[in-house]
């Protein structure tokens, strides 16, 4: 008993730099702000980017992969990765374009069906990952391929277009409010979601049981399942949870472009990815949160827009990426405990 | 005579723990040292430290009254240094024969591995130490026990001037520990140098020509094992006497809690190496510590994992009756429900994530119990870890710690800790002492005592004999898979155990 | 140019371009918002771009690569419009999804040129683009008439699965072969726009099809795969492959007819000079430019290839 | 000791089936393989499918991705992942075309330094996984962009054309033969070098010491460095023998297609890494061989062949495939030993 003293102050002092490290993908995220505001182009001695419409730009634009992103979290912090979202955002933005349009349907039912579809997708994958037992790296990758085929076969290999109102071939007006802006038009609906998927992530992992339980599979799957978490239906649902999201982020898609193309989505994964790995999460397991993965959407979103507004060459953004992604995990290692 | 190993002023910090300062240590030729002390107090860092693997510290070492700075392990291993690390730190993957000769591999004249040298030079190691265990099957299939014999093997075939032996006989039963005993006179007698870490501590006294004991980090005192009674060098580690090693077993008062009968498990896809059980019947009683002996791979803990519902798939016979009903074990969730409990064999593997919290890590079994429709009430959970830590007398910082940064006989208790939060009828125990300190084991003991006197029942695997003599009210002994013997602890010893254990006993089932 | 259709802009002038005009005068910034530099045509695109605006001292063009992705296109128009640009250039990935936010732009008052793929609706000051189905009507009129006038077999190699120039390119093909009903299209393919699997497309098509007279490629790089595939079993002298882009690049259809792996190919207009000479117009001569410009294609085949692709690469 | 003689027998009936299931790669691919001569296309009583030019086509398809696939199957073995194979078989097949054609270099020079630039930028990504620690994964996501970059800058956005002869502007006629075939016009030289190249590393895998040390640090890496196995030396190595190898494959790409182009290889780390799976080898490292790699590599191969044969929707080609995908990783879940 002796050494509870002893270990108080260390574990203090501890802690303190374990809040710092909790947020460190933040102060990556405030390093890459300050560095924008400072490369930012200039005109008439206003900087370009931190004005109002070209912030709410930067997350519109993250949006998507941000809710990916979300989805992309959970699967990772037990262990998995899910290559297959960037496919089943193809799938679930022609899915709600082929309802709304082309057979017609109400807005309600085609947005419930598409996050079935998605839902059921992901709960699949799940399922040949947790009882069959096969990588989900492989599990998805098979998984891309299938969504972008029942896709192509869906649309019939052609972007469908999404026209407004209430004639036949027509989608319901309802549905382009998705993608408007709100709040004297500087904030887009899509950012809204975003922030609400978020949140509700955030909150999910801070209370539930259930969070206990998908932290426990990433740390030590089979310490889990002998402490008796259910370690099959965990990873079902948080495929399925994945699925989900990454069908929302597929409707949010079609909205915004007024399109739902078979080919959308290439590659989002591995912004994703990028994303939740720059946010501190773990590829390991165990370990990681969903406000990290937010801080990384974002820094990533801001690392291209000053990219752009700056017109660096093309080619180069793609080196300076490569780097800052390299950058951003090798700060990760600071962590006290690694 | 210059000594052979020569530590001075050893210091070394991780973080805000201390594990080692100004510790002086000193090693003869032909000496064999032992170096006890609780869990957590330094002893790995120490020897760690010497053979290499840890780098930087305070102090210096000196081999033969030359000083050194190692880089690493290859350094060590080339300055003579050999250690056998606590954890099984071995490859899978790859064939007893390549374990052992891994990173200094033979090699033909032309530079390629030469397999065949190799296999017949392991066969030869590991038939010195009394292992027959073919060289070319993979690591990965073989047992807890002929691993740490292939380890054992491997540090032995460095033909090192100093061998480190850290914990080396914590999944061994009496009769390989004999047969490493043997081992280490032979070597002893040609000059090596060994250091010895056990907290079996009959194995001390049998071997070790001096002790050292650590306490937080620091030499608490150094004396010759022989001239000591147990009693007294475990008052030296732990720094206060410890009463009573083992509680006198009550009789057991309660109804039948667990009947065993007949028990056999074919597997669908059969793992070599594996003893599922081949017939066992046996019960216990509310009340009733029940021990499971035998011999390595008789089967005790492929035992529990069919009783607890987490053995490989496979068509069981015989029966399984909890409090009377006919039960089929179907996985943890299940077994939890009907009130059975399970502390696994190896609690870094299978028992926690180590570096998630305390709190985390003792609640994970009993989750629903602390809120509603899925949402958690903090302060419950953290109630209940309270609780459970006051309890089993845990020692730790605060319940964010991380798992992993006790001792492991504390560790341990998080383990037993979890179960307990579930409120068991029974509980199944896989060596739940290995590798726990004295001080340590004895809380165990005790609380095993308290909750028997509870009503609860309690099957125990353990490897080491005096621990089930001293704690368990009968043991059931067996091997290959089926009960030979069962044994009243009141009027049978060590020796009766062995015996059956090893298949010299003339008749079967004593009750 | 020459046979030119085109169509006025109907009254007066987009107000983009006359509010953006500060004449000679002027200094100039415009983007290029590209669909896809991985598609040489579009790199092409971006080459002439850059070549013809260097003979404009007033211009200075900034380049975005959308990388296939719509939604990161329409990201690269915000922020050339968050930089202010004088004039967009847009070569769109595809119709719909760049609609609205090329309108935001051209609401703005910046003067937009879409290039090579419409978008939907008229907020934009001029298209220039060349005809996918009249290109694959051409290509199918050469193989009914020029290659096989007295029928034969043919394999298609499409583009990929999805792309709209693929459909338009199969359906235009479809028309031109029908005058000569004894032109058989015997078996299709995609080969996704790549040589290499263009080449593995034709290794089946040329295993399944003991006879094959000509094979229609939707683009150069496939029908060189296909070339390529042909030859390696010795057949590549049986028949004929025609292609379709006739880029003016070493690696191109030019170079292919010229060098005899190809029989013709078909020029896809990248209208890189002409979008150039469209912002001219609008920015420092303050006039107006026609809505829509379609360029012809033109046939390459041995007998013009080493001359047009000479005229298509002045300095060498 | 008592148990040895009971040992035996079981150990006899596992060794069986354990040579069984070492081969279970191979059985696969026969399984693909009948299924392929039954559903094959026949003219004239010929099964198309297993005439000779067209067992010969099926190898040369796969031969490139083959190439890759042993070093990707090294880099697994150790635990890691290398997605920037296909980036860097462009880098290679760019580098190719530019210094023999642009500038007019020899082909051993050409060639030297194209395999040098591979083995140095793996070497790197290498460095920066073993020396910094960051994930595999992360830093060839990152290798995959810079690669990818390098490559559009070198080539200047277009495809190299690569011409033969002695003149100016012309590649060496010796680098033609390359792409030649061989044997009485039957076997293509690249099939070849696959060949060379697989046959090399299994002979390697299996008679050195770096093998050994390869699989412990993919078993055990804890066990590994305290063995004395230069774990970092290893690693370095091991993601610069992969680079190394999708150098080769960039060589063999320009020479088969004529031409070098910067975005050469898009993908193929997917189909790489699919083919090491299938082979056997575990994502997780420790376990598997290059058989069981060309193996996996063979049967994507006949796959894509039957398929194209027999011209299925390319549509449905995707669902094949990925259903195809799972099920051979699904066989692998039936080892005794998992
Ligand atoms: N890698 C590490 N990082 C942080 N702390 C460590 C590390 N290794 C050891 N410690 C701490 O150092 C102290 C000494 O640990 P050590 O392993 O040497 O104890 P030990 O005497 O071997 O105990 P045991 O009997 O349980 O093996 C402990 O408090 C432990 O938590
Ligand atoms: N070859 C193998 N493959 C897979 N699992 C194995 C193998 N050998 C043993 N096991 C399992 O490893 C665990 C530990 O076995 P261990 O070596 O500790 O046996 P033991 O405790 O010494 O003997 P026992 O408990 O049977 O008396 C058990 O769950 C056992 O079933
Ligand atoms: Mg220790
Ligand atoms: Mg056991």
């Amino acid at each position: 008993m002796t050494d509870v003293q002893d270990r108080a102050a260390p574990a203090e002092k501890r802690s303190v730099a374990a809040t710092l490290f909790r947020f460190q993908s933040v102060f990556g995220l405030i390093a890459v702000f300050v560095a924008a505001i400072i490369f930012s182009p200039r005109k008439n001695g206003e900087i370009l980017f931190v004005s109002a419409d070209n912030l709410a730009n930067v997350v519109r634009a993250v949006s998507e992969i941000g809710i990916i992103a979300v989805g992309m979290t959970f699967v990772i912090l037990i262990g998995g990765i899910d290559l297959s979202v960037g496919a089943v955002l193809g799938l679930a933005a022609v899915g709600s374009a082929v309802l709304m349009v082309e057979n017609d349907w109400g807005f309600l039912p085609s947005v419930v069906l598409v996050l079935a579809i998605g839902l059921v997708f992901g709960a699949l994958q799940g399922v040949a990952t947790a009882m069959i037992g096969i990588q989900s790296f492989i599990v998805t990758l098979a998984g891309l391929q299938i969504a972008r085929g029942l896709a192509r076969i869906w649309s019939g290999g052609q972007g469908v277009a999404i026209a407004y109102g209430d004639g036949p071939k027509e989608a319901p007006t309802s549905f382009a409010l998705l993608g408007e802006r709100t709040f004297g038009g500087l904030v887009p609906i899509p950012v809204i979601i975003f922030a609400v998927v978020a949140i509700a992530a955030v909150v999910f992992l801070r209370v539930s049981a259930f969070s206990r339980h998908l932290y426990a599979v990433g740390g030590n799957e089979k310490a889990a399942r002998l402490s008796g978490v259910p370690v099959v239906r965990v990873k079902i649902a948080v495929f399925a949870i994945c699925g989900l999201l990454a069908s929302l982020a597929g409707i949010v898609h079609a909205v915004q472009l007024n399109q739902g193309s078979p080919n959308d989505g290439i590659g989002y994964e591995l912004d994703a990815i990028a994303a939740v790995v720059i946010g501190g999460t773990s590829l390991a397991g165990g370990r990681g949160s969903v406000a990290g993965t937010v801080a990384g959407a974002l820094l990533l979103g801001v690392l291209n827009n000053i990219l752009a507004l700056n017109n660096i060459d093309s080619n180069i953004q793609l080196l300076i990426k490569g780097l800052v992604i390299v950058a951003a995990a090798a700060l990760q290692r600071l962590r006290p405990t690694s | 005579m210059d000594d052979l190993v020569r530590m001075s002023a050893i210091g070394k910090r991780y973080g805000g723990v201390q594990a080692c300062h100004e510790v002086d240590f000193v090693l003869g030729a032909g000496e064999v040292h032992a170096l006890l002390g609780e869990n957590g107090a330094g002893k790995s860092t120490l020897m760690k430290i010497l053979s290499g693997d840890v780098t930087e510290y305070a102090g210096s070492i000196a081999i033969n009254g030359a000083p050194v700075r190692f880089g690493g392990p290859t350094d060590a291993q080339a300055a003579g240094i050999a250690m056998i690390h606590q954890e099984l730190d071995l490859v899978p993957g790859l064939s007893v024969a390549d374990n052992i000769f891994l990173g200094r591999e033979l090699r033909t004249p032309v530079r390629t591995v030469d397999r065949r040298r190799m296999e017949r030079e392991a066969r030869e190691l590991l038939d010195r130490g009394g292992v027959s265990l073919d060289p070319r099957r993979p690591v990965g299939e073989l047992r807890v026990g002929e691993q740490q014999l292939v380890t054992i093997a491997k540090a032995i075939s460095l033909d090192a001037r100093v061998l480190i032996m850290d914990e080396p006989t914590s999944a061994l039963t009496s009769s390989e520990v004999e047969r490493l005993f043997d081992v280490i006179r032979e070597l002893r007698t040609s000059g090596v140098g060994i250091v010895y870490i056990s907290h079996r501590m009959e194995e001390i006294a049998k071997v070790a020509d001096r002790a050292t004991v650590l306490r937080n980090g620091q030499i608490v005192t150094s004396f010759d094992p022989r001239k000591l009674s147990t009693a007294e060098v475990v008052e030296a580690m732990v720094g206060r006497p410890v009463q009573t090693m083992f509680t006198t077993p009550d009789s057991a008062t309660g109804d039948e809690l667990l009947r065993v009968e007949g028990l056999r498990l074919r597997a669908r896809r059969p793992r070599p190496g594996r003893r599922d059980p081949d017939g066992i019947s046996l019960t216990v009683r509310a009340g009733e510590i029940v021990g499971l002996a035998g011999l390595l791979g008789a089967g005790r803990t492929e035992l529990l994992e069919t009783l607890y519902g987490v053995a490989p798939g496979g068509t069981r016979t015989g029966r399984i009756l909890l409090q009377g009903k006919a039960i089929r074990p179907r996985g943890p969730r299940h077994a939890l429900a009907q009130g059975i409990g399970f502390v696994p064999e190896d609690r870094r593997t299978s028992g926690l994530v180590l570096f998630h919290s305390i709190l985390a890590n003792t609640v994970v079994s009993s989750l629903p119990s602390y809120g509603r429709l899925g949402v958690i009430a903090r302060r419950m959970e953290r109630a209940a870890s309270t609780r459970m830590a006051d309890r089993l007398r845990l020692k730790f910082g605060r319940l964010q710690d991380e798992v992993g940064t006790l001792s492991g006989g504390n560790q341990q208790k998080v383990v037993f800790g979890r179960m307990l939060l579930t409120e068991p009828k029974l509980l199944l125990l896989d060596e739940p002492t290995r590798g726990v300190d004295v001080g340590a084991k004895a809380e165990i003991y005790r609380l095993l005592g308290e909750l028997a006197a509870q009503g609860l029942g309690v099957l125990l695997a353990s490897s080491e004999l005096p621990e089930l003599v001293g704690v368990c009210d009968r043991v059931v002994v067996l091997r290959d898979g089926r009960d030979v013997a069962s044994f009243s602890t009141a009027d049978s010893g060590e020796g009766d155990l062995l015996a059956a254990a090893m298949g010299h006993l003339d008749v079967e089932g004593v009750q | 140019g020459c046979g030119t259709t085109s169509e006025r802009t109907s009254g007066a002038a987009s107000p983009g371009s006359s509010k953006s005009c500060k004449g000679a005068d002027g200094k100039y910034t415009i983007g290029m918002s590209q669909a896809n530099v991985a598609e040489p045509y579009r790199q092409r695109m971006d080459d002439d771009i850059k070549a013809a605006a260097k003979d404009v001292p007033q211009f200075d063009v900034k380049f975005a690569d959308a990388a296939q992705d719509n939604a990161k296109q329409v990201a690269d128009v915000e922020n050339y419009i968050t930089q202010q640009i004088d004039l967009l250039i847009i070569s769109p990935n595809e119709a719909k999804p760049l609609t609205a936010v090329v309108k935001k732009a051209y609401d703005k008052g910046i003067p937009v040129i879409v290039l090579d793929r419409k978008v939907e609706g008229d907020a934009y000051t001029g298209f220039i683009g060349g005809d996918n189905v009249q290109i694959g009507r051409e290509a199918g009129k050469y193989i009914a008439e020029k290659l096989l006038p007295s029928g034969g077999n043919v394999v298609e190699l499409k583009g990929l699965a999805g792309a709209t120039p693929q459909a338009e390119r199969h359906e235009g093909f479809l028309e031109g072969i029908k005058g000569n009903p004894k032109v058989k299209v015997i078996a299709a393919a995609s080969g996704d726009w790549l040589r290499e699997k263009g080449q593995s497309q034709m290794d089946a098509l040329l295993k399944a099809n003991p006879k094959i007279d000509v094979v229609y490629s939707h683009n150069d790089p496939m029908a060189e795969g296909a070339y390529l595939a042909a030859k390696a079993v010795g057949r590549e002298k049986e028949m004929k492959f025609t292609g379709i882009d006739a880029l003016p690049i070493p690696s191109g259809g030019i170079k292919a007819v010229e060098q005899g792996r190809l029989s013709a190919t078909f020029t896809y207009p990248t209208n890189g000079k002409e979008a150039i000479a469209a912002a001219k117009k609008i920015l420092v001569d303050c006039g107006t430019i026609e809505k829509s410009q379609i360029l012809p294609t033109r046939l390459i085949d041995a007998s013009n290839a080493a001359k047009i692709y000479a005229e298509e690469n002045p300095t060498g």
